[in-house]
């Protein structure tokens, strides 16, 4: 999926998003000593979501450490290490729990460097799995990073696919200022081509990608969705639409040129997410299109998010809670009535 | 042997059996939601209670039904007790309309208002402020119910558990935080999470009454719920640390290696909570081998008649999805016109 | 400001906003026992902002009771007692801290009616200051209402005026559901025209107000950003631009309603928020204006917003920091050059 | 009367002048603060630490350049004793681009990298996690520096508390944790928010060493402080209990209508740590009055050089506005081409 040039496709094989975060977080803990993992059951457990499987055996447990159920201290901690010098990737459990988190975040993390005029940073990675559709309920079915993105000070990257899992969390270990990984619980399974160990690459965190081209319709999204979206570009070839896939991948900072080339070329769009609709993340790269690519546009934006409840249990109605391919399907129709009509 | 109708410990054999019918329920209901899920019909997290029956039943079995139960994710247990429907359980469990949650909540949250059931929350230590809430109309409104508030003995890591026992005695709340310390918090354990070995230094942090009690033996845990509930009712809270231990994973996904499987076999066949009982009722010639039988036997009917309702249950309907978000129907996004 | 019928007016007073919302208070817990207030400082203290003051007096110690700093519990506590039968309101010292409290609000006061099937609900209001322009530094000056506002199962108003302030905090306290009540911290000490006490009325939640009528371009704004349209509509009228002021008032629900029909006969909108601008508010509304109104512009929606930065201390910078009237002419002037040029 | 280099608790005449030096530095620059504050020319929050200076001076005087110290919004006199250049930190309070923080951050921000002075937090408690955070750095870089984490008794009642003396105690984590107990947090009182009337329990409940001090005694808080710092030294945290009392109000927005004006007076006039300690030396001889006088004139002179280089300073600029979010220039919003 995403574009290599032919050396590299020799030496790809597929691995899973899960497999491909840990090998990001060996590669980068090989690499410079200064990183550190934090985050409870990431070692005895062994990983909520596996993904930390193996690393205290190998990096040892002062470097891989089990916290105490204790979310604000752990990222507290976790940009105090940073600023002292340290690389720490500290794991919340889920985004969720991320709320008891958020003051140390928003307040401490995302302002340190401003309010203390330039003479420190937080170069620190909360990695934090997130988002619905395997009935854990309400308290457990949350994809907030329109919150997070909303503040200046902080990056905030999705990515959808293995190689961009592994490349983007390897730049983010790199990067000197902090980066909320974000991760869909239910990727961790899927497969995808992804350069051999050792194969050096990473991806950038301002850069977003074209996941499918086409002509006729961008759809503009990020995180499980891309996978969701493509689908519906499949289907919708059938029947003559070519439906470019946008995979935003970075949320902050945004590359909205690269919607902006696509919306140029397509003339019409449809943003595609999993959170909720209001005040989130689809409106403001809705908004942001509109204001900076007006004129490109033949139709109104269209928008498809989750339904806005909170995520409900039973599995008929948890499954109707999140955006379909069906759905995506019926509003490019809307969009483009007079290419369905053909 | 002749059945003598003694008591033990003040308890009357009619409590006694009780108690062992009910800790059974809780083993044969959660034994049929494991099948549940592995057979698919249940989803998300599963949290059993399997080990755990002689806490909910030691204590919440002598509360009144306007009493208040809050509790955690593992919350199956405390909600039989407190007298809740096994079915609508189930149902729930099952993603069911006729749950006890309409099938919205699953089986992280139980709730049935009319039993003071108060939920089944999901994230850790969440409850305890709540529990502190529910202290605070009691007072404020005059009434003598008790609230008593479960959670592990991960919760007790995290700022919510420090804030709310402040809180409780600073205002003397009728508060009666149970902490179900079963060594572990998923794959942590106590001494990995915790600075000190023991509550007890803790509620001294805050001045409050404190007891610690053998979660297996369940006539001592009534016996220190006894007590914590006429505290409450006097307007003081307490913090009971009740020592037990889950035979199951932390969930049905739990990989269980941070465990050793000796440790789990040792509780499990020396420290059963039932088979505990069990032993005392037989020693003492409290029952026959076939009253047991008999209560063993009608536990598991009610498991499987619950796991069949909730079978035959119709699951929530799309017009369930969007309701009861708010008491205000234009309260959420929409303005008044739309759609 | 408020449209009143002719024996209002009569009775009309200038209070002050603090005034406005202390009265709320004052006649609610009169008439409902059910209505206590728990915060930090609001007794002893006299109210950080001296909104309390002399509730405790008049009301006694059980109802109106000073908490240890502990924002968590704070709010936890009065959902549990909202949901026991009691009508709380708890005062957040500011905004700032309300993230030591979002999983309450977010996890808890929002989702417990749903993930219970209907059975509980939470009448609570939370009272928040919030806001930037004293000089409180990056921590202390932070507006965060799209966060909650993106977050099914609570209210989130923000009223301008002193009338709207003790109308809609009436109506919250009255109101089943939880309201989070944000007033701007520069607010506090204007005046304005107020029903004398014991003329009972109230605002809803959910209706928007025209504070200014105009047919050239509706400035979509709300909170403090209010008089600040007002005094450019002011400076615009000069030149014979008429602004109509659109006071959303309510951002969730949203009255968006009264916005559609402002930009159906001004073809123009301009969104004026303090907050961030990405991902926020006025991007959610500019989104929406867009979805539903989209035939009505002629242009661009235009959006001001606060700079993209953490709130400075030093006052030329922090006052550069937020939207003042000069910036919002210059921005109107963009999108009606012909009116201009004229 | 002659002066005699004696030595008191074993502190030297000079330690013992030095202390007195910096006590009055901190009250005279505070005192020139408050001044700016009442022209206008500091705006916001501006907390005072008059009252206080003994638990700064005798604690951080003692440590070495690269020990880290953190602390709240009522930093000023920590930096100062820190080494800070009382003009860049008295800029800072006027928002000059030549504060520390480049005028960015105010009185509650007060940041210096190169005296490890490292900020000036203004959500209440929220210092503790990050402190735990240097203490880790620290351990893993197996150097010796220790955290020395100052905050108020209201910081006590938050979860951050409870959570970061867990994990420093857990993880053997080299900081000290110092409560400057004024007895009030803005206008609470602590029997109003703390359920126990001491931190000992508190720290009992973490198992962490502890000590109570008289905060206006500076020789007893030196003391204190020394077996903190060795203790930190050799891996493992405590928590200081400092008794202390500020003198003014709150912040300069106080009303202050909730302390007794006679025990503000009682405090002042009996408890002043400056006056205590110049009791001490007169008694001693350690001091003749004259020597005394030009200690406080000395700070007297630099706390109004500091503000009238404040005053000549220039404001940031509008590039500053903009400057310094992030390390990397493209990392807020800005996708590639924008302006
Ligand atoms: C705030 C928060 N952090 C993490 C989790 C994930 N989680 C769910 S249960 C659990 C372990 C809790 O252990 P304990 O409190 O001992 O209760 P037990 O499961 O043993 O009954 C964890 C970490 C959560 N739900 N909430
Ligand atoms: C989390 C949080 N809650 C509330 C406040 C508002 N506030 C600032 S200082 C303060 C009092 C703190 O008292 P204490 O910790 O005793 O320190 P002192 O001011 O006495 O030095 C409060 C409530 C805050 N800054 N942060
Ligand atoms: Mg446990
Ligand atoms: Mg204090």
């Amino acid at each position: 999926m995403a574009r290599l040039n032919e050396d590299e496709q020799q030496i790809m094989r597929s691995i899973t998003y899960r497999e491909a975060l840990r090998e990001a977080m060996r590669e980068e803990m090989s690499r410079d000593s200064r990183v550190i993992v934090i985050g409870e059951d990431i070692d005895a457990y062994g990983g909520t979501y596996a993904v930390t499987k193996g690393l205290a055996e190998e990096f040892g447990r002062e470097r891989v450490r089990d916290t105490p159920l204790a979310e604000e201290v752990i990222v507290g901690a976790a940009v105090g290490a940073a600023m002292a010098g340290l690389r720490p990737v500290a794991e919340l459990m889920t985004m969720n729990f991320s709320l008891l988190a958020s003051d140390q975040i928003v307040n401490t993390a995302a302002k340190v460097r401003y309010m203390f005029g330039g003479q420190t940073h937080v170069p620190l990675v909360i990695r934090m799995p997130a988002g619905g559709g395997a009935q854990r309920g309400a308290q457990h079915s949350q994809t907030l990073e329109s919150w997070y993105a909303h503040v200046p000070g902080i990056k905030v990257v999705m990515p959808a696919t293995p190689y961009d899992a592994k490349g983007m969390l390897k730049s983010a270990i790199r990067d000197e200022d902090t980066v909320l990984f974000i991760e869909h619980e239910l990727l961790y399974g899927v497969k995808g081509d992804v350069p051999d160990e050792g194969v050096e690459y990473t991806v950038p965190l301002n850069r977003g990608e074209i996941k499918r081209e086409g002509r006729d319709i961008s759809l503009i999204t990020f995180s499980r969705m891309v996978h969701i979206c493509l689908q519906a570009a499949e289907e919708l070839a059938k029947e003559g639409i070519e439906a470019e896939v946008v995979d935003m991948r970075c949320i902050r900072p945004i590359d909205l040129d690269l919607a902006l080339d696509s919306i140029a070329k397509t003339n019409h769009a449809l943003v595609v997410e999993e959170g909720w609709k209001y005040y989130g993340t689809g409106q403001g790269m809705a908004a942001m299109l509109y204001e900076y690519g007006f004129d490109s546009l033949d139709a109104p934006i269209g928008h498809i998010a989750g339904v806005d409840v909170p995520t409900p249990y039973s599995k008929h109605i948890e499954r109707a809670a999140f955006p379909n391919r069906d759905e995506i399907i019926t509003a490019v129709h809307k969009i483009l009535p007079q290419r369905v009509a053909r | 042997m002749a059945i003598r109708d003694v008591t033990l410990a003040g308890l009357s054999r009619e409590t006694l059996l009780d108690f062992y019918f009910k800790m059974w329920l809780i083993r044969r209901f959660e034994e049929k939601a494991a099948e549940g899920y592995t057979l698919g019909k249940i989803g998300g997290f599963l949290h059993l209670y399997i080990g755990q029956e002689a806490v909910a039943t030691g204590l919440i079995s002598q509360l009144r039904n306007d009493d208040v139960v809050i509790s955690s994710y593992r919350e199956h247990g405390h909600a039989l007790v407190k007298g809740v429907d096994p079915n609508k359980v189930m149902a729930e469990l099952h993603g069911k309309a006729t749950g006890v949650s309409k099938g919205k909540g699953g089986s992280m949250h139980i709730y049935s208002a009319e039993h003071n059931l108060l939920g089944g929350y999901a994230i850790v230590a969440a409850q305890l402020p709540i529990a502190c809430g529910y202290g605070l109309a009691a007072n404020h409104q005059h009434l003598d119910y008790v609230t008593m508030c479960f959670f592990g003995d991960g919760a007790v890591d995290e700022g919510a558990f420090h804030e709310s026992l402040n809180l409780a005695e600073l205002w003397s709340l009728p508060v009666i935080f149970v902490c179900e310390n079963n060594l572990y918090s998923m794959g942590n354990s106590l001494e990995k999470a915790w600075s000190v070995n023991s509550l007890e230094p803790r509620a001294a942090a805050y001045g409050m009454a404190y007891e610690k009690v053998d979660g297996m033996e369940i006539i001592n845990v009534h016996e220190a719920g006894q007590r914590a509930i006429e505290r409450a009712r006097a307007g003081k809270p307490t913090l009971l640390e009740v020592i037990t231990y889950r035979f199951r994973g932390h969930s049905m996904a739990d990989p269980g290696a941070y465990r050793p499987k000796e440790e789990v076999e040792r509780w499990r066949s020396q420290r059963d909570p039932i088979l505990l009982l069990a032993a005392k009722l037989r020693e003492q010639g409290i029952a026959t081998e076939q009253e047991l039988q008999q209560l063993e036997d009608r536990a598991s009917g009610i498991a499987e008649a619950a796991s069949q309702f909730a079978d035959a249950s119709p699951f929530p309907t799309m017009d369930d999805l969007v309701a009861d978000v708010m008491i205000d129907p234009t309260g959420a996004i929409a303005w008044r016109h739309q759609h």
